[in-house]
């Protein structure tokens, strides 16, 4: 059953990462596409923790988590830039 | 501007919180975690304290709780309404923006009412005025203003400000 | 693996993965910057939430002991996504990104920018409380 | 020490005498400076009688084994004549110096330069050893270089010793390479030995190969045509330098190398042709210039070319006696020439011209001087009773004696007369057209007698021609039979050197010879008249002309080829891989190998999707920089969920903490490049980039491709062996880098640190445009610090820094390290300079970065240096397990001290970068320029 | 006595980091101090070394205890051991002609200074192919830190290029490594030597690719053509005690080629036995050629200088496409000769240009200098050297080579280029001559800035070699060929280094 | 999933070229940081692929070639340390020289300037 369960999910990340990817090129402005990469960054979450269930390990945790700590230190840096150009004035 | 003397914890809630998050990251509740995490819990604080500014102490920790509850309860629920709107027809959808006047008064304070709107029921917080009085707030299906202004108010503001003692 | 745990971890899986989906769906879907905001910021935090905790259930029954590590990755995507929402709405309206038509209270947009008061039609009333 | 060595080094030691003496009275230099060589002639004088009595004198001594290079020197009959000539004139050149030069002239630096010629010479004239040989060779080109550029300040001296020098050293270089090829076909270098081989190397496929780099050594040397042209422009050197280089020494160093090689090289139709050939042509062309230059050195070099075509002429004939012949001239060549030059300096000296149109009726003003030069001259001429006639005899009888051109055999005495009958020309013009001729014309000086010792080497010189004129046998036999011997290297055919040899066809030469230079030196006017016609063409103008144009010629094209652009240069650089992957691997029959492929899922070829989508992206929207930027993110961010996917945890970590820095480095840097750039490339270069870049990435595909399908053994097997028990760690990639490749690691963080200091130093200076709005020219927004981004920043802080730690900690043993933490924590203070800005943090932090960086890197190195102590080598680790009471079983290692240091220099760097470019922008920022 | 080995990389590094820390990075005395100390023990130390492994052979340093293949080994032979004692002697002569001033132009010389020979010593001691990689890096981001001192426009422009092309140089360096490790699952040199000979032949393929790819990370460092652009501009704009140095970076290129090319795919390697050669034959000559244009072209005598090294590694690719020991130990004399000599003119160069004012270094007419005779005899000296005049060290090199060429096939190849490279460079460097010395107006300027002492004794210290290197040219050939012996002798520089069962 | 690999690391590779290959000191940034990524992905190639086998002891029962990985780590390390530098440098660039350039010179302005030489040239 987990194994099935691990298969949907599996594809509907796959789906999901197509969207964003398809919102990311597509825009039309900068901030739709730093959305699209920060959604994007949750899902590589989501990939790994699936990944770990899936193989039945858990050294990727810490990757898991480093995603979730850097990818928003990459969104606000992103963000600051559109807002200020200068992200550490 | 602060701390001429010296504190064993100058962040106490953090001291607290890197304790629980250092067993956490292990899983473990072995001795010598614990005394590891509480030399981090000390030592760590100490490293930042200076990076911080001074922060409302939180005066009704029982109310924190049940807020955190609260809201996570609406975040669930909100969830799934944003999930149907999301995938049902967009037409029918009117989204809109509205100024939330805002009581509250500390950053902190703010900061966590306007990311408790983010995350709960279709709303997300998109700005907050430079004198920290009002919070621009995005609806995604936007029916009444008034409504929602009031909603966050009582909802959410109210015992922010209750929490914080101010 | 128990049929009851595992029955209730795919669940909660599956779970989340719809909810990633529909924070997905909603990326691509909606119209409007602002409107698509909201479904990555709640949906997509939502679903991962749901990874995270059948991820907690799953290694914690597989390694025999409680493993809630995840949920210190749950409780930063809860802080940080809002900000992180908070960030780019705040560029978008930099970028005096046009909403939607239909959008109401679009006359917010410019002091919003500015980073003032609102227009005083809809400061009246009162409402601010000495 | 074996007295021969002190023949060359006397002079050696000699060059540096007239440095030291320069600052007393110019006799007093004078006199110290010819000590030394006069002692090396009464050396000469002292072993002379052996080599008269074929006792050859050697001396050698080891010096580069390998090279077959000695210390080698040889003084048979050839050398011994060379010496006393090189001495002999040397010193006379010495004297006539002292009063020729002005007192502006640095007479210490002259002899100095003169002492290094002779020094270089008398090395040519001793050496045993050819490679030895050359390098005197080469000396005598740049001692004669700095000799005949010695009036530097004037263009035509510099030209000319330029022009000298790259004739001279092209000739050298060719001499070299004769000589390389001569020593491998008899494995040595000694003259001994090579003088005993000339059968074999005759014999030799190499021989024409030799004998033609050798004649050009010989030929440039000797000024033989076509090369003959730079010594004309070689007289623009104060004349003592053109009386020794040009009479008795430096020109005569390629016909001293025919004699000396003529044993092993010469007796061939090769040598014949080639030698006898060109030295006709010179002896002609020579005469026949000499005459219409008016000039008096101008007429004595191209004379000078003329008998130097003279002495190849004899050498080049195929009988021994001519070779007898041309040594004999040698040593009369030398010492009328010798005698004129000085003569024509007296002149130049007191007259202040050397112009022979001005010159006229000399005889008046300087019997003297004149009777010495009309002598040399007539000398020179071949009149009887002086030494030139009876060479020149010699010479006569052996065109007679040859065969060399078969049939046309006759056409080498006819076209010998007709070379004697200009070079009576030239000397009766030389004789009546300067003591003579009327009354001088325009000189820039009263003409008068020149100094009583100026005249003395001139005297002594002159004297020397009638003496071996009239008495041959008596003076020269002696040394003339020892230098044939040397010369012919067997036996010497009689000659007689008596001055009546009766009535014979020479005789009957000489006299055509005489009355047909009388004939044409009256008729000399119609003969300048027509030689008007021909325009003379100036060798050393065309001679700059032609550097000139090369310069030119090869600038052009070296711009072309390096044209500073970058873009080319990477192209050639990836263009020179693409062939050098593609040509092996046309052989490669299939890229597929044995090794089972894995299975893949839709999540992997999504990844893929994302990858290559990213990849495509960042390359295709390059001009706008954002969006760039945002896709390679994504490329980042899906190579760091491969190295996840495919076992590598510690990579992913790796590459997604570096990742973030990286992409907050790129932004800052897009803060001050234009942030779209506008579109440039022409479609040709693009279609060449496409095409290149295609090829390089399918090149690069296939090989990946063909190394993943074969199986590999390696040896990796020994650390997961040895991780554990050996290293003290469980996660076996990160004792590989604290401990089994350590060093790497450590040379890792040096590379971090040193690029921390670079950009610092880059920084340091910077002067940047800041701009106050982005691209669509929008104001920046008034939110510096968004206020929430600034609360939940500090909070997360030390949750960061806690992380930091934690995965610092399982580093050892779990995914994770000093590296990675190090990122962590940088990224948390990243984070908190966005947050909060640089002036925010300026107050709150005051770590020295540049500290961390350095005690980061010592601590990496002397924690491996701490090994030393236990008598182990640097970087071994230690560890050990430790139990107490309430913590339980630790362990303790030596690596986490290393990494700690890598942990240290991590934040160090990173935060030296971006802090210092934070502030740097905060300081300017009021300033607000706009874009240019 | 036990950690010699590892000395000359450790001590600059530890010297360098302490640089950084407090007591003796606020002094500029302090640094110099320091600087010139430590490069002189290292020369002595080095010197030693050089002593120490004509006596006992090569000395092997086994990293951490893991002995090779698996841990990482430093290897001092007759070959490494010389090129260090070069290095930390060219070190310090440029170190003394910075402490003239020229430290100051710019933050953290001093530890990049030696950073960047903690870097080169340890390319030349590294036995270990990844190592190398490594080192190289550390040579080239000092080297990129030091080309920028003092500023500049040059400067900036000419780091541009150079980085980025050693960046891409750096990429195809992990390329072919990952084939190597790819194919042959180690990374030791000696180890790779071994195993080389054993490959299966669709692998033989993949390891030339490797290989070759190897070969244009070292023909760009050693300015091999058509890689050789960025050099020019790069040396002739970096501050001169920098170039100087900078002298020894295109020779870690030409001996990290004899290292891999005739250690692991040399006379041993079976199907790929010398096959090299045939790339390099061309490569080299056409290198030696556009230098040779160069050195006519260069407006400049810091271009002239850049243009020399160019032919020098030129002339040093002849000698591994010869990849005889004969040529290989002409190489190893000429890289100690033109290391000097190009080092000197660099040098000489930067004096030249402060003594005349605005015409700098340009081969135009200008004013005198102020010290003509004691410049122009060094310059007479070091240009008689590089052009491979007798008496001086550059014809014994030179010869070295030519005499490698064996067949007259090869010769005809190599000696008309070497040769007219040689008459190019007198040339130029006669006309050079002329320009700097001569056609200046004979007003004698004293009121220019004369030579700094220790400029001079840099300078003279250079020179030096010149002379030495004749007088002392047996025992030196005889070095030189013993190296080149055991570089092609698998059973001194290959197994020794192996554990015995493998 | 080798061949998918091997066309990802190829495709990064041909991106990477062809930004270095640019003109403008941002995108020949841009193509050396994916020139890296394909490079660090080549060279962990070279240990071959493999799943579920991370190089931790007790955490799998088979395991990758933990040698690459290092090598990719320090490759990584290093690949940082040089965009870093050559980020700056390209900053410093701008600074200088007025221009991303690459070559320190705006085509066009050069474009302009030759077209003036050109009328004012005697040599
Ligand atoms: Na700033
Ligand atoms: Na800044």
């Amino acid at each position: 059953m987990l194994d099935i369960a691990i298969q949907i999910v599996g594809l509907i990340l796959c789906v999901s990462l197509i969207l964003t990817l398809y919102r990311l090129l597509v825009g039309p402005k900068l901030p739709d596409r730093i959305l699209a990469l920060d959604t994007m960054f949750i899902h590589g979450i989501a990939l790994i923790l699936l990944y770990g269930i899936a193989i039945e390990n858990a050294i990727y945790f810490e990757a898991a988590l480093l995603i979730a700590m850097l990818g928003f230190v990459s969104t606000s840096a992103l963000c600051k830039y559109l807002l200020r150009g200068d992200i550490i004035e | 501007m602060k701390q001429s003397s010296f504190r064993l914890f100058p962040m106490p809630f953090h001291s607290m919180l890197l304790f629980v998050i250092w067993l956490l990251l292990n899983n473990s509740l072995s001795a010598g975690h614990i005394l590891l995490a509480s030399i981090l819990a000390i030592i760590i604080p100490w490293g930042v304290s200076s990076m911080t500014t001074e922060r409302p102490r939180i005066k009704k920790p029982m109310l924190a709780i049940s807020y955190v509850f609260l809201v996570l309860r609406d975040v669930i629920s909100a969830n799934f309404s944003v999930a149907l709107l999301v995938v049902g027809p967009l037409k029918k959808l009117s989204p809109g923006f509205v100024a939330v006047p805002l009581d509250i008064e500390t950053e902190l304070g703010i900061t966590l009412l306007a990311s408790t709107v983010s995350l709960t029921p279709g709303t997300v917080s998109a700005e907050i005025s430079e004198d920290q009085k009002w919070l621009y707030v995005h609806a995604l299906h936007l029916e009444n203003p008034e409504e929602l202004i009031e909603e966050v108010k009582s909802r959410y503001e109210a015992p922010l400000k209750e929490i914080f003692g101010c | 693996m128990n049929f009851y745990v595992e029955a209730i971890a795919s669940a909660i899986l599956v779970f989340g993965g719809v909810f990633l989906l529909v924070g997905s769906i909603g990326l691509a879907r909606l119209p409007d910057v602002y409107m698509r905001l909201h479904a990555p910021t709640k949906a997509t935090t939502l679903g991962i939430a749901g990874v995270l905790i059948a991820s907690c259930i799953i290694q914690s029954y597989r390694q025999e002991s409680l493993s809630i590590s995840e949920l210190l990755i749950t409780l930063f995507l809860i802080i940080t996504a809002p900000i992180a929402a908070n960030m780019i709405a705040k560029a978008a309206l930099h970028h005096e990104i046009d909403p939607i038509e239909r959008t109401k209270g679009q006359e917010l947009i410019a002091t919003a920018k500015e980073r003032t008061s609102p227009p005083a039609p809809e400061t009246e009333a009162g409402k601010e409380t000495p | 020490m074996n007295t021969l060595l002190w023949l060359p080094l006397l002079p050696l030691l000699g060059s540096l005498v007239p440095l030291l003496t320069a600052r007393y009275h110019r006799n007093v230099c004078t006199l110290f400076t010819a000590i030394l060589p006069f002692i090396a002639l009464l050396l000469v004088a002292q072993m002379t009688p052996d080599v008269l009595n074929g006792e050859n004198h050697y001396a050698a001594a080891q010096w580069i084994p390998l090279l077959n290079l000695n210390i080698a020197f040889r003084l048979d009959g050839l050398s011994l004549l060379f010496s006393i000539l090189i001495l002999g004139i040397g010193l006379l050149v010495i004297l006539y110096a002292r009063y020729y030069l002005s007192p502006n002239d640095s007479i210490g630096k002259f002899y100095s330069f003169l002492m290094l010629f002779m020094f270089s010479m008398l090395g040519v004239a001793l050496s045993d050893n050819l490679l030895q040989m050359w390098m005197f060779w080469e000396l005598t080109s740049i001692s004669s270089f700095l000799l005949i550029s010695f009036w530097g300040h004037k263009s035509e001296a510099r030209k000319g010793a330029r022009m000298a020098l790259t004739i001279t050293g092209a000739g050298g270089l060719c001499l070299l390479a004769g000589i390389i090829i001569l020593g491998n076909v008899v494995d040595s270098y000694s003259l001994q030995v090579i003088l005993e081989s000339g059968e074999i190397i005759r014999a030799h496929s190499a021989y024409p190969v030799i004998l033609v780099l050798f004649l050009l050594g010989a030929f440039t040397k000797s000024a033989q045509f076509p090369f003959h042209f730079w010594l004309p422009h070689a007289m623009a050197a104060p004349t003592p330098v053109s009386a020794y280089l040009h009479s008795a020494t430096m020109v005569k160093a390629g016909i001293f190398l025919m004699a000396r090689m003529h044993p092993v090289l010469a007796d061939t139709e090769l040598w014949f042709l080639i030698v006898s050939l060109t030295g006709l042509t010179t002896l002609l062309l020579g005469a026949y210039i000499a005459l219409f230059k008016h000039d008096l050195k101008g007429l004595l070099a191209y004379s000078t070319i003329s008998h130097l075509g003279l002495i190849t002429l004899l050498l080049g004939l195929d009988t021994r006696l001519s070779t007898v012949a041309a040594l004999f001239h040698i040593i009369n060549h030398a010492t009328f020439k010798a005698s004129l030059f000085m003569a024509a300096g007296i002149i130049d000296h007191e007259t202040g011209s050397r112009d022979m149109r001005q010159l006229n009726g000399l005889w008046k003003y300087m019997p003297h001087t004149a009777t010495l030069a009309m002598v040399a001259a007539s000398s020179m001429a071949g009149v009887p009773l002086l030494n030139g006639f009876l060479s020149k005899e010699m010479f006569f009888t052996e065109t007679l004696h040859q065969a060399a051109l078969g049939s046309l055999s006759w056409m080498i005495p006819v076209l010998a007369t007709v070379g004697a009958v200009f070079a009576v020309a030239y000397s009766m013009r030389f004789i009546h057209d300067v003591f003579f001729n009327g009354e001088p014309i325009n000189l820039p000086k009263t003409p008068h007698e020149a100094p009583r010792y100026m005249r003395v080497p001139v005297e002594i010189l002159v004297a020397l021609c009638l003496l071996v004129g009239i008495f041959p046998g008596f003076i020269i036999g002696d040394l003339l039979y020892a230098a044939s011997l040397a010369a012919i290297n067997g036996p010497v055919p009689e000659y007689s050197l008596s001055i009546w040899h009766g009535f014979n066809y020479p005789l009957l030469m000489s006299f055509v010879a005489t009355a047909g230079g009388l004939v044409i030196y009256y008729f000399r006017q119609h003969l300048f008249a027509f030689q008007a016609n021909f325009s003379e063409p100036d060798a050393k103008l065309i001679f700059d002309k032609i550097v000139k144009n090369i310069i030119k010629r090869s600038t052009t094209l070296f711009n072309l080829l390096e044209n500073g652009s970058l873009q080319r240069y990477n192209y050639l650089l990836i263009s020179l891989a693409a062939i050098m992957m593609a040509a092996p691997l046309m052989d490669l029959s299939t890229t597929l190998g044995v090794r089972p492929e894995l299975p893949y899922n839709i999540v992997d070829v999504t990844a893929a999707v994302l990858l290559v989508i990213g990849a495509l992206t960042t390359a295709i929207c390059h001009r706008r920089r954002m969006l760039a930027l945002i896709s390679l993110s994504i490329v980042g961010f899906v190579v760091s969920l491969a190295f996840a996917r495919f076992s590598a945890p510690d990579l992913a970590l790796t590459q997604l903490s570096v990742e973030v820095v990286t992409a907050v480095l790129l932004m800052l840097s897009l803060f001050f490049l234009p942030q779209r750039a506008q579109k440039q490339s022409n479609p040709r270069r693009l279609i060449r980039d496409l095409g290149i870049s295609a090829v390089v990435g399918g090149l690069i595909g296939t090989i990946c491709y063909a190394l993943l399908t074969r199986p590999l053994s390696s040896i990796s097997d020994f650390f997961i062996a040895n991780s554990k028990t050996g290293g003290g760690g469980t996660n076996v990639v990160n004792v590989i880098l604290v401990d089994f490749r350590g060093f790497d690691t450590l040379g890792e963080i040096t590379v971090l640190g040193i690029a921390a200091l670079g950009i610092y130093k880059l920084i340091a200076r910077m002067k940047l445009f800041m701009p106050s709005s982005d691209y669509k020219g929008r104001p920046w927004s008034n939110d510096g610090h968004p206020m929430m981004l600034a609360v939940l920043s500090q909070s997360l802080l030390p949750i960061a820094l806690l992380v930091s730690a934690y995965i610092f900690f399982r580093g050892h043993n779990m995914p994770g390290g000093g590296f990675i933490a190090g990122l962590i924590t940088s990224v948390a203070i990243i984070q908190q300079y966005i947050a909060h800005g640089v002036d925010w943090m300026k107050h709150r932090v005051k770590v020295d970065y540049q500290i961390l960086i350095g005690s980061g890197i010592a601590i990496a190195a002397l924690t491996g240096v701490g090994s030393w102590a236990f008598d182990k080598p640097f970087l071994t680790s230690w560890f050990d397990y430790f139990y107490w009471p309430v913590v339980g079983k630790f362990e303790l290692a030596s690596a986490m001290i290393f990494d700690l240091g890598v942990y240290l220099t991590v934040i160090g760097a990173t935060m030296l970068i971006l802090a210092n470019l934070g502030k740097l922008t905060t300081s300017e920022r009021p300033i607000q320029k706009e874009e240019v | 006595m036990q950690h010699w080995t590892i000395l000359p990389i450790l001590l600059p590094l530890l010297v360098a980091s302490a640089m950084l820390l407090p007591p003796l990075s606020s002094r500029i005395q302090w640094l110099r101090i320091a600087s010139i100390s430590t490069l002189v023990i290292l020369t002595i130390l080095s010197a030693l070394q050089v002593a120490t492994v004509i006596t006992e052979g090569t000395q092997l340093y086994i990293l951490g205890g893991w002995s090779p293949p698996f841990g990482i080994v430093l290897v001092a032979d007759k070959v490494s051991a010389l090129l260090v004692l070069l290095t930390s002697f060219l070190a310090l002569c440029c170190m003394i002609y910075a402490c003239a001033d020229h430290d100051k132009g710019g933050e953290f010389f001093h530890p990049l200074f030696l950073f960047q020979i903690m870097g080169i010593n340890g390319a030349f001691l590294t036995g270990d192919l990844f190592n190398l990689f490594v080192f190289f890096e550390v040579l080239l981001i000092a080297s990129y830190a030091l080309l920028v001192h003092s500023g500049g426009k040059n400067k900036t422009q000419a780091a541009v290029h150079y980085v980025v092309i050693n960046l891409l140089g750096s990429s195809l360096f992990l390329f072919g490594l990952g084939i190597l490790y790819g194919t042959l699952g180690t990374l030791n040199i000696a180890d790779m030597a071994v195993k080389i000979s054993q490959l299966p032949e669709s692998e033989t393929i993949l390891a030339k690719i490797g290989a070759l790819l190897l070969l244009i990370v070292f023909g760009l460092k050693s300015a091999m053509l058509p890689l050789q652009f960025w050099l020019s501009r790069t040396y002739s704009s970096a501050s001169a005690p920098v170039a100087a140095l900078f002298a020894i970076m295109t020779k870690v290129g030409i001996y990290s080629i004899f290292r891999v090319f005739t250690v692991i795919f040399g006379d041993d390697a079976g199907e790929l036995a010398n096959f090299s050669a045939d790339w390099l034959w061309p490569l080299a000559i056409l290198t030696i050629s556009i230098g040779s244009l160069g050195v006519l072209a260069s407006p400049t005598l810091k271009l002239l200088t850049s243009n020399l090294v160019v032919v020098s590694a030129g002339t040093l690719l002849v000698a591994a496409a010869l990849h005889s020991e004969l040529a290989i130990a002409g190489a190893l004399y000429y890289i100690v000769h033109s290391t000097l000599v190009t080092a000197g003119l660099f040098l000489l160069a930067d004096v030249i240009a402060k003594q005349r004012g605005q015409a700098e270094d340009r081969l135009v007419n200008s004013r005198a200098l102020s010290q003509p005779k004691l410049i122009g005899f060094g310059f007479a000296i070091l240009a008689l050297t590089i052009i491979g005049m007798p008496p001086f060290s550059g014809f014994i090199g030179k010869v070295m080579v030519l005499n490698s060429a064996e067949s007259m096939a090869t010769r005809l190849w190599i000696w008309p280029v070497i040769l007219m490279s040689s008459l190019i460079t007198l040339v130029a460097f006669s006309r050079a001559t002329s320009k700097l010395f001569w056609k200046s107006p004979n007003t004698k300027n004293t009121t220019l800035e004369k030579a700094h002492p220790y400029e001079v004794t840099a300078i003279v210290l250079l020179i030096l070699g010149a002379p030495l290197l004749v007088l002392f040219g047996g025992p030196m050939t005889e070095y030189v060929i013993q190296a080149a012996a055991d570089l092609h002798n698998m059973d001194v520089s290959v197994y020794p280094l192996l554990p015995e069962e493998s | 999933m080798e061949g998918i690999y091997a066309f990802c690391v190829g495709m990064l590779t041909a991106c990477g070229i062809f930004l270095t290959l640019r003109g403008r000191t941002f995108s020949v940034v841009l193509g050396l940081t994916m020139l890296s990524y394909a490079v660090n992905l080549f060279l962990f190639a070279s240990g071959r692929l493999a799943i579920n086998s991370a190089v931790i002891l007790g955490e799998s029962e088979i395991y990758a070639d933990p040698l690459p990985q290092a090598l990719v780590l320090t490759a990584i390390v290093i690949g940082f340390a040089m965009t870093a530098f050559v980020v700056i440098l390209a900053m410093r660039a701008r600074a200088d020289l007025g221009n991303d350039h690459v070559d320190g010179k705006d085509p066009d302005e050069v474009a302009a300037s030759m077209t003036l030489n050109k009328k004012g040239e005697i040599n």
